[in-house]
């Protein structure tokens, strides 16, 4: 391989050979570092929780991540290529043109005897958000997540003043062997914590106002109704298939009744953080 | 086998040996065998699992009592000088072919011990040290200075007592002279045949004793169908002792046993 | 700029960097290859100056010339030497590792008892032996006393010399001499005693007396017969198959009888290896060319495949053919055997027989070589009529006037049984090896005193009381006797390349000092002999020339000697070796359904030397060779056994059991077992046996 | 205990208990660890240890690692196909033949490593190539490749669920998926050299007439057929393997059609092969053996290996080529199955002829037929590659994401698109 090793000549062999050779290696050397190189990028900007939820978004069962339009049944049949993320969506954008959300009629939407106020919007993770006069926001957990989870042994809150992601982890809650992030529902910077006991969690000073990728207005029970679908069929994977089809059914109920076991799983389905 | 300064003549040494002399006494591989610092066998090793760089074989004609004839057949390196198998497979360049004279040698300190070079030789003139080298107490005395012995687990055979030969460049170097005389170059098997059934010379120099043979239609190579050009010579009167070169068409000549 | 740590880091840093970028660290990775060619445990050959010293073989009575490669005065390689007007440059295979046997595993290092100390101490009651075996080893008085013990009338002390011929031989015949009751035996063949003499019936009749032979009788004999062989009976059948086995007509004594292979045209073999290591090889190939060459064997030995033409005979059937072809030969007397009795017995065809006969005697002149287990077949050159032309009494190298006083040569044969009381076997150099059950017959019945003479303990030394470690070659220095064909007189040495180990002994030198002579210089002496009769000729190996001995002065003529020089004698008038008779068909082993098989020896050439390890190449690493303790069987035979390659089995005749290792050789005649020779082989199967095999 | 093992498990998806999987483990365990004395006794004793010898210098090691790295083969040619060719259906069988992959490329290392006689010195290979020999060539691809399976396994690793947890982890490993065409492109071009070179290996062997082809361009014919019969065989093995572990676990882990489809690839390279596969074997017969002197009767004149091993090996080829190539018998696992493993064993048969009858032929006319019985210490150190490919496969199924569409198949039949709609609108 040297030329100073006995016996080796230079021949047209010896070039294409070695050359193929170093070229390979180069190639997974460069591969290899640039991917180390970006990742460290990420680490230093702290965008990995965006990362983790891409790459959540990216496991999600086709079921677990429906286009909103197909909630509501505008499309055929989409799934959503944004993470959730309806500011960067065209399509949405194209069909909110067509056809601005509806109001509402009545103040709250309630089905399978729970209440879903229609005076805020919310995000896919069962997180609500309110707008306030000074523009800041109010966010909390909503009928489905406190149901689902019934009265958690401890809260893990940010703290005042600490950045939230869109999709990352805004606060935790812990039931048993339970540990589950809430996912946030926008960017922002926490001026005030509440709790489980108070009706909401946190008060937020959103990054930008834009806040286009949350849902409203009737769109609202079209997602509900979807949720319920999740649960059935996360909780028929988890092995306990409850009937929901006649009659109203509380989540409450159906959580109590669900083995410990498949209650994370339930939960990390729901929550879309696995 | 690095050899460091070539002399201006280029040689292509070869062999011939007249198996119709052979008495297969053996006095051949063991003179090798001393030469080359070969260990002894070491307990449970066989006919193929031995060092044996220099082998007489036992061929018959294949007939039964009266007709049955048989020649001794000593075979080692054929030092093929056109595609050398061996030479081509090596994955390290551990065989190296002498362009001062074609000498086909292995160079032991570069061997992997892979093995494919045996599997590459159509002669199975390569061996493999199965064993660590062990000589019984004391007898490492007797070993041959001008020959490294070889470690276990790397493959080795004849290289026409190289050794010798550089010995010799090296004598007619300290003599003045430019190139070593027919006579001052010979390895230890042709020396030691009794019945001088055994010669070795320049395949350049058409005095030489190989030259001749090369040239008599009684001569054959084994195998030279392969088109590797080995470059030892057999010779005999008898007919069939010379189809045994030939595969396609030997008599059904089995390997028999010792005589 | 100032030096700082920082500079001086850079420094650091950027020559590191530079390196990589030059051969150094690369060569040096390179070179890590070196130490994986040092493994441990491969031995570094020893370096020193290279040095030729030249010397004669001793492994055998061919005594070829060798060149000695030497490194740092130690052998490294042996050659033969180019131009030797005997060996003519041939060296056979045990010949060329012979540098190897002084490092032989089973080498003997120091005497060691066989018997028990109880046995032992009833054999010093019985001959009355003072003090123990290691007096015997260390205090020469003592041992002395040992070989005079032989008390009760009738009872005697006896060299058996398994090289006769030798110097050493002649000190043994002197120290015999010199004991009233002393015995000189040689081991059996039809010269070691030839015909039938008066004076031999004297000789016995003496020693039984008990009054040692007349020196002076013996001599007159011996100018008498050109031949100082000694007469005594003619062995008999029931003896003869146990003959040992030579590479010669058993155990001619000093002189004795030589063939000339450049005189016959025909080469009848009766199963004597030819050309596989019999006579001078190198001589033999050179006279190839010259003869047809008609190998009678059973088996297909070398030499019956490299023959012009092979025989394929029964086992053991050999001298009945010989008899046969006398019948054929010599009209007028009446043989016991008929051809159609020879055709019957050796499985040829009666026209075979006949075809033979006439080429030896219209193809002539004839030579027929007797295999060891028939050596009477020496009588059928007698009547080919090439008898005093191939077949030729060999004067002996002349030896000291006053040696000549000495005892007779017996032949082991013709010794009474059990008329040995103590009996010293020399085996210090390979020869004849005779099978033990013909030798303890000869010995007194209770605990004879058997001291044996050798470099291994697994020849004699298994059957001896006492074995005494002796030099091997290349560290010896002897004379070896004139092979069998080299028909001038001989006198060549073997000297020593290395230094014997400490505590070994000379057994010659031993048993004269025993009995109060002093041979210690007993070569020079029979160099200054030779050197005084003043003809012959001395070939230098060192430089290659010859000299008439008469030209060099006594000194360098020694000296010669003592750097491997050879001398010849000029060959005088050829003649004819006493008449010797033909005996009726030995006794066959009867036929025996215990023994179904027949058990016939192959590789006889140095039965007895443990070769040199690197052996192995022949007979364990290839299958050229039948190794020791190896048999060969035909496939289906094997089968019959119920073994394959490699199996280990039993070797049983009526003599004895010896463990083999089964070789499966289609070239073996079914119903033969072609064992190796090797003492414990010897011993039990004789020339040739009936057998049989069992596995393990 | 069981809880702590829990949180390593992928989440949605069900695994038997702790104790079953050690239970399961555990005989694999000791036969490994029974293969590793082996193995050692080999590197201290010797190669004496084997029944090698200087006749059959190559023995089942070499032919076994040729077998195994041919249906190893699955792991390069279906990411050249998901990652270049674009067949996203196969995304749910690709981490399952990368893991395959890395098993029988680094058993094939590990064996070679106690295969030749000085281990210490393999990088000699890299010091001194000799560039015209096929081992250089082999060595060189195989231990890049080797890399490069490692990369692409890093990922698979990573993404296990507590593991991501730690960010690092968790960026790098989404780095890297990211590029892992790359890597996918690298691995085609290795693997498609070195199971050429392989083939080669023997090809080129002049003195082998047996074994020997006649040269297109610089690489024997052997080289190609290698690489056809490497591609075919290796979607097989990824199919055999995928439809072992359904029937052991008793779950459904990729959509039938996924097999399927992975026959059907199957089914048309094998008809690449068996066509030039017969081409090559009459000119080898009819001129490259007589042109070196031999008579193609004696290469079938010693039993056992009499002309019936050639047509058992077609057979071996052309039986399940029929199978995959047709529609009807592909559907049908039992048929579908039972092709891939006749493709399987005609592999498995070709590298026997082309290692093990090669050497056991004689070339000399006074030469005999050898035979050959692998000792155990050969046996047990190749029995432990295959126990630690079982471990490694066993718990990367356990531990990491092997079969992407587990957890939506787990829920009864797989939401096909048209029911959304109705569901939503409900």
């Amino acid at each position: 391989m040297l030329p100073w090793n006995y016996g080796f000549h230079w021949t047209l062999g010896t070039m294409i050979f070695m050359g193929a050779f170093y070229t390979v290696l180069a190639i997974v050397a460069a591969t290899l570092i640039s991917a180390a190189w970006r990742s460290r990028r990420h680490l230093r900007s702290g965008t990995a929780e965006e990362v983790r939820w891409h790459s959540d978004f990216h496991d999600l069962p086709a079921r677990d991540r429906p286009c909103r339009h197909q909630l509501t049944g505008e499309l055929e049949y989409r799934d959503c290529q944004n993470s959730f993320d309806c500011r960067q969506c065209d399509t949405h954008r194209t069909l909110l043109e067509q056809r601005p959300p509806s109001k509402p009629d009545g103040k709250s939407y309630e089905d399978f005897g729970m209440t879903f106020p229609l005076d805020r919007m919310y995000h896919r993770g069962h997180t609500w958000v309110r707008r306030e006069r000074n523009g800041t926001v109010t966010i909390g957990l909503d009928d489905f997540g406190r149901r689902l989870f019934g009265k958690p042994d401890s809260v893990e809150l940010p703290r005042k003043g600490q950045r939230i992601r869109l999709n990352g982890a805004a606060w935790r809650i812990r039931k048993g062997n339970l540990d589950q992030p809430v996912l946030s529902p926008l960017n922002g910077i926490v001026l005030e914590t509440g709790g489980p006991d108070s009706e909401w969690y946190l008060k937020v000073r959103p990054a930008h106002p834009d806040l286009r990728h949350l849902l409203e207005g009737s769109e609202v029970q079209f997602w509900v109704a979807g949720e319920m679908e999740r649960l059935q069929g996360a909780l028929s994977a988890a092995g306990t298939a409850p009937n929901m089809v006649n009659g109203p059914t509380d989540v409450a109920a159906i959580a109590a009744a669900c083995p410990t076991a498949c209650w994370e799983a339930v939960c990390g389905t729901m929550f879309l953080r696995p | 086998m690095i050899s460091e300064k070539k002399p201006g003549k280029i040689s292509r040494y070869g062999m011939s040996v007249d198996i119709d002399k052979c008495t297969g006494c053996g006095a051949c591989m063991i003179a090798c065998a001393v030469e080359n610092n070969v260990p002894p066998a070491q307990e449970g090793a066989t006919d193929l699992t031995g060092l044996t760089w220099m082998r007489v074989f036992k061929v018959d004609n294949g007939q039964e009592y009266p007709a049955k004839q048989s020649v001794y057949f000593p075979m080692m390196c054929q030092h093929c000088g056109l595609e050398t198998p061996c030479y081509l497979v090596c994955p390290q360049q551990a065989v190296d072919v002498d362009p001062a004279t074609g000498i086909v040698g292995q160079i032991p300190g570069r061997c992997l011990g892979c093995r494919y070079c045996m599997a590459a030789c159509p002669y199975h003139a390569r061996y493999f040290n199965w064993w660590d080298p062990k000589w019984p107490a004391g007898m490492e005395k007797t070993l041959n200075p001008n020959v490294a012995p070889r470690m276990r687990g790397v493959v080795e055979k004849c290289n026409f007592c190289h050794g010798r030969w550089h010995a010799a460049v090296q004598r007619a170097a300290e003599a003045g002279l430019k190139e070593i005389q027919p006579g001052d170059y010979v390895p230890a098997c042709v020396e030691a045949c009794p019945a001088g059934a055994i010669q070795f010379g320049d395949l350049n120099d058409p005095s030489s004793a190989p030259s001749k043979a090369a040239k008599d239609p009684q001569s054959f190579r084994l195998l030279v169908k392969l088109g590797t050009e080995p470059k030892v010579y057999y010779h005999s009167r008898r007919e069939w002792a010379r189809r045994i070169g030939d595969p396609s068409q030997a008599p059904d000549g089995k390997e028999t046993s010792h005589g | 700029m100032q030096n700082t740590r920082r500079n001086l880091l850079k420094f650091i840093g950027g020559a590191a960097a530079g390196a990589v970028f030059t051969p150094v660290p690369w060569r040096l990775i390179t070179d890590t290859a070196l130490w994986s060619e040092n493994w441990p445990g491969i031995p570094r050959p020893l370096r020193g100056e290279v040095t030729a010293r030249y010397t004669n073989c001793s492994l055998c009575p061919a005594g070829c010339a060798v060149r000695a490669r030497c490194v740092g005065g130690q052998p490294v390689s042996l050659a033969g030497v180019a131009g030797h007007p005997l060996s003519r440059g041939g060296l056979c295979a045990f010949g060329v590792a012979g540098h190897h046997l002084p490092y032989h595993p089973a080498r003997l290092t120091q005497g060691r008892v066989e018997a028990a100390a109880g046995a032992l101490s009833k054999a010093v009651a019985n001959c009355n032996v003072e003090g123990s075996r290691k007096q015997l080893a260390a205090n020469l008085d003592a041992s002395k006393a040992a070989l005079m013990a032989a008390c009760n009338p009738g009872e005697s002390v006896a060299v058996l010399d398994l090289r006769p011929g030798r110097t050493a031989s002649w000190t043994y015949r002197r120290a015999m001499g010199a004991v009233h009751n002393g015995l000189y035996l040689t081991a059996g063949g039809p010269f070691s005693g030839a015909a039938a003499n008066p004076l031999a019936e004297k000789a016995r009749k003496s020693w039984l007396a008990g009054e040692s032979a007349c020196p002076t009788e013996a001599q007159a004999l011996a100018q008498q017969r050109g031949t100082d062989a000694f007469v005594c009976e003619p062995t008999r059948g029931s003896d003869r198959h146990h003959d040992g086995v030579s590479s010669g007509p058993g155990g001619v004594a000093s002189g004795g009888v030589a063939v000339d292979l450049t005189k016959p045209r025909t080469v009848l073999s009766l199963g004597a290896p030819v050309l596989d290591g019999w006579g001078t090889p190198g001589n033999v190939l050179a006279a190839r060319a010259n003869f047809r060459l008609i190998q009678a064997e059973a088996l297909e030995s070398r030499t019956a495949s490299l023959a012009d033409l092979w025989l394929r005979i029964r086992p053991g059937s050999g001298s009945t053919l010989a008899l046969g072809l006398a019948a054929l030969l010599d009209a007028h007397i009446a043989q016991a055997v008929t051809v159609a009795d020879a055709a019957a017995a050796t499985g040829l065809t009666e026209q075979q027989i006949k075809d033979l006969a006439a080429e030896l005697t219209s193809h002539g002149p004839a030579l027929v070589l007797p295999g060891y287990d028939c050596p009477e077949a020496w009588a059928l050159n007698q009547l080919t009529g090439a008898w005093g032309e191939t077949v030729v009494a060999r004067q002996e190298a002349p030896v000291p006037e006053h040696w000549k006083n000495c005892a007779p040569v017996t032949d082991l044969a013709a010794v009474p049984d059990g008329a040995i009381r103590t009996l010293i076997i020399d085996e210090s150099a390979p020869g004849d090896y005779v099978p033990w059950n013909a030798i303890r017959r000869k010995l007194v019945a209770d605990n004879p005193v058997v001291i044996t003479f050798g470099w291994t303990p697994d020849g004699y030394g298994r059957h001896s009381l006492f074995v005494l470690p002796t030099a091997v070659y290349p560290e010896t220095l002897e004379d070896i006797p004139a092979a069998i064909d080299s028909p001038a007189a001989v006198f060549r040495m073997a000297v020593p390349l290395v230094a014997a180990p400490p505590g070994v002994v000379n057994p010659a030198d031993f048993v004269a000092r025993a009995v109060g002579i002093d041979a210690s210089n007993a070569l020079r002496e029979r160099a200054d002999a030779i050197r005084k009769a003043g003809h012959g000729v001395l070939f230098s190996s060192a430089d290659g020339t010859s000299r008439p001995a008469a030209q060099v002065p006594p000194d360098d003529f020694w000296k010669a000697l003592l750097e491997g020089a050879c001398w010849m004698d000029t060959e005088g008038r050829r003649s004819a070796p006493p008449a010797i008779d033909m005996t009726g068909p030995e006794a066959r082993p009867s036929e025996d359904a215990r023994l179904p098989l027949v058990a016939v020896l192959a590789e006889t050439a140095l039965a007895t030397v443990p070769p040199s390890p690197l052996m192995t190449k022949l007979h364990q690493e290839s299958n050229l060779r039948l190794g020791r303790s190896r048999a060969a069987l035909h496939p289906e035979t094997a089968r019959s056994c119920g073994s394959a390659e490699g199996g280990r089995a039993v070797l049983e005749t009526s003599l004895g059991r010896c463990e083999i290792l089964v070789v499966v050789d289609s070239s073996v005649p079914p119903g033969v077992v072609q064992v190796a020779a090797a003492p414990e082989a010897i011993d039990i199967c004789g020339a040739f046996a009936r057998c049989r095999v069992a596995f393990l | 205990m069981d809880n702590m093992d829990r949180r390593f498990i992928p989440a949605g998806v069900s695994r038997c208990s702790t104790r079953n999987f050690l239970l399961w483990l555990a005989p694999w365990a000791a036969l490994l660890a029974f293969g590793l004395y082996a193995a050692a006794l080999c590197l201290i004793k010797g190669l004496n240890q084997t029944h090698m010898n200087n006749r059959f210098a190559f023995g089942l090691w070499i032919f076994l690692d040729l077998t195994v790295i041919a249906l190893g083969a699955g792991a390069f040619f279906t990411g050249f196909l998901l990652y270049i060719l674009k067949l996203k259906e196969l995304r749910a069988v690709i981490n399952s033949a990368v893991v395959i992959g890395l098993m029988c490329y680094g058993g094939a290392m590990a064996v070679l490593a106690v295969d030749v006689g000085q281990p210490l010195r393999s990088w000699f290979t890299f010091w001194y190539p000799n560039v015209h020999s096929m081992l250089a060539e082999v060595t060189f691809c195989i231990s890049c490749y080797l890399t490069v399976l490692l990369i692409e396994y890093v990922p698979i690793v990573l993404k296990n669920r507590k593991l991501r947890e730690i960010p690092s982890f968790l960026v790098f490993e989404h780095e890297l998926h990211k590029l892992v065409y790359v890597f996918a492109g690298v691995g085609t071009f290795l693997s498609f050299f070195h199971q050429g070179s392989l083939g080669g290996l023997y090809g080129v062997l002049r003195g082998r007439p047996f074994a020997f082809r006649e040269e297109l361009g610089i690489w024997p014919s052997t080289f190609f057929l290698f690489i056809l019969s490497a591609a075919a065989v290796g979607p097989c093995f990824v199919l055999l393997t995928t439809w072992l572990v359904q029937t052991i676990t008793g779950k459904r882990l990729v959509k039938p059609q996924v097999l399927q489809s992975l026959g059907r690839i199957s089914g048309l390279l094998l008809a690449a092969y068996v066509f030039l596969k017969t081409v090559d074997t009459f000119v080898w017969l009819n001129r490259t053996t007589p042109r070196s002197g031999f008579l193609p009767a004696q290469y079938y004149a010693w039993k056992p290996f009499g002309i019936w091993i050639l047509f058992a090996e077609m057979a071996l080829f052309l039986a399940p080529m029929v199978i995959l190539l047709l529609p009807k018998l592909r559907a049908r696992t039992g048929w579908l199955v039972s092709a891939a493993v006749m493709a399987c064993c005609g592999v498995a048969v070709n590298r026997f002829v082309l290692t093990i009858q090669t050497l056991a032929l004689p070339t000399l006319s006074f030469d005999r037929f050898l035979h050959y019985v692998p000792s155990w210490q050969e046996t047990g150190s190749f029995l432990a590659v295959v126990a630690a490919g079982v471990l490694v496969y066993s718990i990367s199924f356990r531990y990491f994401v092997l079969f992407p569409e587990e957890r939506e198949l787990r829920t009864g039949p797989p939401a096909a698109p048209q029911t959304e709609p109705a569901l939503a609108g409900r």
